[in-house]
């Protein structure tokens, strides 16, 4: 085992802190989406259903590329932002968060859609019943039921943000405490023939993301029995 | 209707599937409405249309407030009715304990000093169960919670669907009492759906009866009961409900009398006590006609009626034979053999008699 | 035998091609197949007992590290010389200096990761020996390879950036380059070996052969790489 | 009991959640079981261990096969016991259609010719359902495939678990009186879970009570109907079985009737035939009894019988008087008011009043 | 757009026989692992199914170096499959299905653990008492009544395969017709700069990919109704 050098521990700080704000950021696009996929039946729905399951089958590096071109400062949303005195998204951490939330969208909503799904229109309608308008009813109703779903999906999101590696290596340019990120870490010292790095940061990584499944896997079984 | 401008009006055409109920009902604005139907005739639609939960073209207007006018495309939403709903099966939030769910509607309507929460809670006997959780509770605790939690939401108009149905006997029994109890005080108009004739004639002030996708009638509930016109099994199905007060006990016995226009009845007795209002349902096929006036039996009660009609049963054996008594109607259900042996026609005086243990309830 | 299969640094892209195309032409019926990626990772790769006959380094380390284990036959030889070179898509360049990469004008600057790749250890020392190393940290941005650094500049993404010539060379490459100085780094000796896998395959040794022939070396020389005993290109 | 010898022998001890049950019963090798409890008595669970779908200690064994001995460490599985389980609530495979549900057992029977498909599926009118979906089955449909799919699977033993109880009015007559024919023809043992009395009295031939989480009494029907040592609620419950042949119709009357040991009881006419074996289970409450013969009256029904016994009922108000009408036993629900008006004892001689109305099925 | 090459050809068809192959294959153990999550509520079964769900969060670089050195002719599975004179996997098309497996399990395994959540036990005991043993109620009760999950298992196993980068780039090779996939073959344009040969490319594999998604959302959508 490797020694967790300086430069190792701003990596792991870092992705969680990617991690974090990711999931966070995932949760809260993730649950109208969700909620209108899971109760809708139009086709317009299940378009959308596919489109959002989309990154969970694109070549992470496929998406980084075009995402790359997309943000830069000739792609169509880079001049956008240009024009709007912002600047360009890649090699900065909004650039990762961005990316990341693309990528890991579909393992937040698909657990959201799931539990959602479960909820029947009963509760809600008891709700109205007692009073409660249609926000109230979400934040009263749906989220505390929708409790274990929420967790799974805050698990995943946040576990599958620490792994990803292809999208960030695409357009994240390696920058110490802005877009390094532990895979890329790990796959440095993997290149540089730096294996016992390379072991010790992978074995935390797979830790951190163990013990959020295993967490999540625990808590599901509860709600179950 | 007179009742029609201060109480609700529904005029609905609801199509649900294989439902099509035209629906055209003014309901008093006190008291006790029982919307009586068989499983399926669209009574849990038309709750539903009413609360807003489902919309259904037409117009819907409460007291001094229009819900629903699709002429005008006004749909209140369910929420801003102030309607209370209790659901035909257990509908309590699992999330919330008893109390959670209690004050989730009592706190939307701003803790209203008006509503005595504490009173209703003690004539449901929830006090003991506000700590638990709901998946610890039984059937029976369970629907009463739901009914505390909306009348404590403070309802302009309370709406029950077979809040029974789901219940075993005894539970049933028991909270039977409760409703019967809240009936005598309850500030605000409550439709109870049933399709149970024993919940019909302990809860009902006014009557309206669904069948085969429209109201065959409806309207306070002896006129309602004492119709000659509606189908037979209908009629048959309903019996007949004496109201009276409890004029005297028997301890010893264990029985007491009921005194109502006609005469008294003899019945089991428990927890009345004298000049006490009752109602009793007696049914149809528990009712003998006897010419003469029996001595050395063990049926207590004889009632001197005049024959008022005679329709034919379900059963091409028999016939359904109404009685008056002395403007009380009472209903019998005899074979047609028994009509012609006993030469009976209408206008004759008879016996009615009926066993004491037949009325216990 | 008629089927070999080779590993090549990415800044091969094209020029490889290209000598095989004509090694074809001379030598129908055989068929080279190339996989390009990073120098670092294909050795590992060939460590752990990858298929290929010849490996094609961006440096001489990664094939002497090969040979060292024993997975490579022979000596490795050097088959070009790379040069950097910094290479804008935007910008026109002419005048540019290393020393001039502090101006607020560069935002980004793209480089390969020196950890690992041969041309950003390259870049690297250019940057030392400028003096600005330290001054330009905030704004390094690193691609995997040479190909992916050479990504960020030609998607506008990083102004300017540290490339081998080939890249800004190539005829798709838009915008200008400046070549930097060899007196500020070590140019790479970018080498060549047979791997064990490939030291029984005679058409190895013979495209090995031709690629250290004159035709080879006018294809290297074309497409921006220099070639010892060869007269520099002319720019 | 010598039945046990060659029929089923269960010992065992069941215990799940709240419930616990010590199980002894041996049962005939031939005709209709009817396990008898209320809601929650265990009789589901006490199935189920049978079948082999629960593992609870102790020895089952029918006829010559031993299904399961813990103390040997034997228990054959339940696919391997050939019993054919009708669930309490439907339990068809979506996935298939009718026929294809039929199949399923009939197949892994290995389609026996010794089996009359073709007349099950006639007998309980499945044949029109044959290429249906099961999901667009009606709840009577459903129970009537299932039933069929069960027989057709060729089964030693026949397990019904209140088939009835999902049913309404209607479809659960249809299905009783196919299951009433069912009973007259099938040549394997039937144990038949149920609460309902009305089953009890049409189909049993043999009876267990399960009450208290304990077998409370098993025997011949008649026998274990006539004890007077059970629970009160449980003897009123259960009421009285009168088993007669028809010798008359009454055609203009729609009446019939059916003469017993006691005399004839005269009851409303369907399609029964002359000579026809027929049972009607009388309830106590529908039971007067009088001193004399009464005339000019309704209550068509009146038969001599002698008091044997009387017992407090569950009511304070009211007693169960156990007749006898020359040795079928007739039970009646009356006050005590009436037991003492009258005078009764036990070997008095007096009439039992019975309308004709409430033997109406 | 640019025209599709032999060799890009190559790479579709050969992307198309993995994820074909993978798909099989994980169906085949998936249904056991799937029927064990979702019927046990042991330890043991917990723990797996962390287990199981883990490759969802590694970076899959990680994996395959990981993989790389396990199979490789040093790693334990190397060595012990040389012992038995069997060629080592990594950069042969076996090596690539058996990454591909285990990188792809967790999206076959949750949705049939879904949908092996929703069968009563109720329909094995039916087919017990009409006298089917284990094996036969497998294939006569559970297949039939899960396929809506088991198509959405392929679907997912089968377009996750399409889509993955990271395993296959290391331990894969990049060897026409063997190992070289299409979302490799899509890099190497990307890198080579040839982006209309790259853009042609993975408009057919996102293609491809979406169809597959959509195709089992309207289906899920159907069974639900
Ligand atoms: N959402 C729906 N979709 C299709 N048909 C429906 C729907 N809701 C109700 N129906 C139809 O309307 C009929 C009446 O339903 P409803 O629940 O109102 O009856 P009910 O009188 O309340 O019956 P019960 O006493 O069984 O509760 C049903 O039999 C059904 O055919
Ligand atoms: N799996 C179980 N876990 C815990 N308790 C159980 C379980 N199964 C049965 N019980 C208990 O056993 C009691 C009897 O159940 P069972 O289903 O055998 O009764 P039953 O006589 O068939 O009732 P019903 O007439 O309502 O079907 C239940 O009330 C319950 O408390
Ligand atoms: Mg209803
Ligand atoms: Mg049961």
């Amino acid at each position: 085992m490797g020694a967790f050098s300086a430069a190792d521990t701003q990596a792991f700080l870092l992705t969680l802190r990617l991690a974090a704000t990711v999931t966070l950021l995932l949760l809260a696009i993730g649950m109208p989406i969700a909620w209108w996929l899971a109760h809708s039946r139009s086709w317009p729905s299940r378009v959308a259903g596919a489109v959002v399951a989309l990154p969970l089958v694109l070549p992470p590096t496929v998406l980084g590329f075009y995402l790359l071109l997309l943000l830069g400062p000739n792609g169509w949303i880079g001049k956008m932002m240009a024009s709007m005195h912002l600047d360009t998204l890649p090699f900065t951490f909004k650039g990762l968060v961005v990316a990341s939330m693309l990528y890991s969208l579909p393992f937040v909503v698909q657990p959201l859609q799931g539990t959602f799904e479960a909820i029947g229109r009963r509760s809600l309608e008891v709700a109205s019943t007692l009073g409660a308008g249609p926000l109230d009813r979400f934040l009263s109703v749906i989220v505390p039921m929708s409790w274990p779903g929420i967790v799974a999906a805050a698990v995943l999101g946040f576990a599958h943000t620490i792994g990803e590696f292809g999208v960030v290596m695409m357009i994240g340019g390696n920058r110490p405490g802005e877009t390094r990120v532990m895979s890329i870490a790990i796959y440095d010292h993997f290149e540089a023939g730096e294996f016992a790095q390379a072991n010790t940061l992978a074995l935390s990584l797979v830790v951190v993301s163990f013990a959020a499944l295993l967490a999540m896997y625990l808590l599901r079984r509860k709600a179950k029995a | 209707m007179s009742a029609a401008n201060d109480g609700l009006r529904a005029a609905l055409s609801i199509r649900r599937g294989a439902l099509s109920l035209d629906l055209d009902i003014a309901l008093p604005a006190h008291g006790v409405t029982v919307l009586f139907g068989a499983s399926g005739s669209g009574k849990t639609s038309c709750l539903r249309a009413i609360a807003g939960l489902e919309h259904s073209p037409g117009t819907v207007t409460f007291k001094d407030a229009c819900w629903q006018d699709d002429a005008r495309g006004l749909f209140v939403p369910t929420y801003q009715r102030r309607v209370g709903y209790v659901f035909q099966e257990s509908s309590l939030f699992d999330h919330l304990t008893v109390a959670g769910n209690l004050d989730y509607g009592f706190r939307r309507a701003g803790r209203p000093s008006s509503i005595d929460a504490a009173r209703w809670i003690d004539d449901f006997g929830v006090r003991p169960l506000l700590a638990r959780r709901v998946a610890a509770l039984s059937g029976g605790e369970r629907q009463r919670v739901a009914i505390v939690r909306a009348l404590m939401a403070n309802p302009r108009l309370l709406l029950l669907d077979e809040p029974l149905s789901a219940l075993d006997g005894s539970a049933k029994t028991r909270l039977l009492a409760e409703l019967e109890r809240l009936r005598t005080t309850l500030p605000i108009p409550l439709i109870y759906v049933s399709h149970s004739v024993e919940e019909v004639a302990r809860l009902a002030d006014h009557l309206v009866l669904l069948d085969g996708g429209r109201v065959v009638a409806q309207g306070p509930l002896q006129q309602t009961l004492a119709r000659i016109d509606l189908p037979c099994a209908l009629i048959e199905t309903l019996g007949s409900v004496v109201e009276g007060k409890v004029s005297a006990l028997h301890r010893n016995d264990n029985l007491m009398e009921l005194a109502f226009a006609g005469g008294t009845l003899c019945l089991p007795h428990a927890e009345e006590t004298v000049g006490q209002t009752l109602r009793c349902r007696i049914d149809a096929r528990d009712v003998v006609i006897a010419r003469d006036r029996a001595t050395a039996s063990s049926a207590l009660n004889q009632i001197h009626c005049e024959v008022v009609a005679v329709i034919a049963a379900d059963h091409p054996a028999q016939c359904l034979v109404q009685l008056d008594a002395h403007g009380t109607r009472l209903l019998a259900r005899i074979t047609w053999h028994s009509w012609h042996a006993l030469g009976l026609a209408p206008g004759d005086a008879v016996w009615a008699q009926v066993k004491a243990v037949a009325l216990g309830s | 035998q008629t089927k070999i299969s080779v590993a090549a640094a990415a800044d091969l892209h094209g020029v490889l091609d290209r000598i095989i195309e004509t090694y074809n032409s001379e030598h129908p019926g055989v068929q080279i197949d190339v996989v390009y990626g990073s120098s670092g990772n294909l050795t590992t790769q060939i460590e752990q007992g990858a298929p290929f006959d010849v490996f094609f380094s961006a440096d001489s380390d990664f094939p002497e590290r090969l040979v060292r284990n024993g997975k490579a036959v022979g000596k490795p030889l050097q088959y070009a010389e790379g040069h950097i070179v910094l290479w804008s898509a935007s910008m026109d360049l002419k005048g540019v200096t290393v020393q001039q990469l502090t101006q607020p004008r560069f935002t980004r600057i793209a480089i390969a990761n020196p950890a690992h790749a041969p041309y950003g250890k390259r870049s690297e020392q250019a940057l030392r020996a400028a003096g600005v190393w330290d001054a330009v940290q905030p704004k390094i941005v690193m691609g995997e390879n040479i190909a992916q650094t050479a990504q960020f500049i030609r998607s506008g993404n990083a102004q300017i950036g540290f490339v081998a010539e080939s890249f800004a060379r190539s005829p798709e490459a838009k915008g200008s380059y400046v070549v930097v100085p060899t007196s500020m780094y070590q140019p790479l000796k970018q080498s060549f070996v047979l791997t064990q896998h490939g030291a029984n395959a005679a058409l190895a040794k013979d495209f090995m052969a031709y690629v250290q022939g004159s035709k080879a070396r006018a294809v290297f020389v074309q497409y921006g790489f220099y070639v010892p005993e060869i007269a520099a290109p002319v720019h």
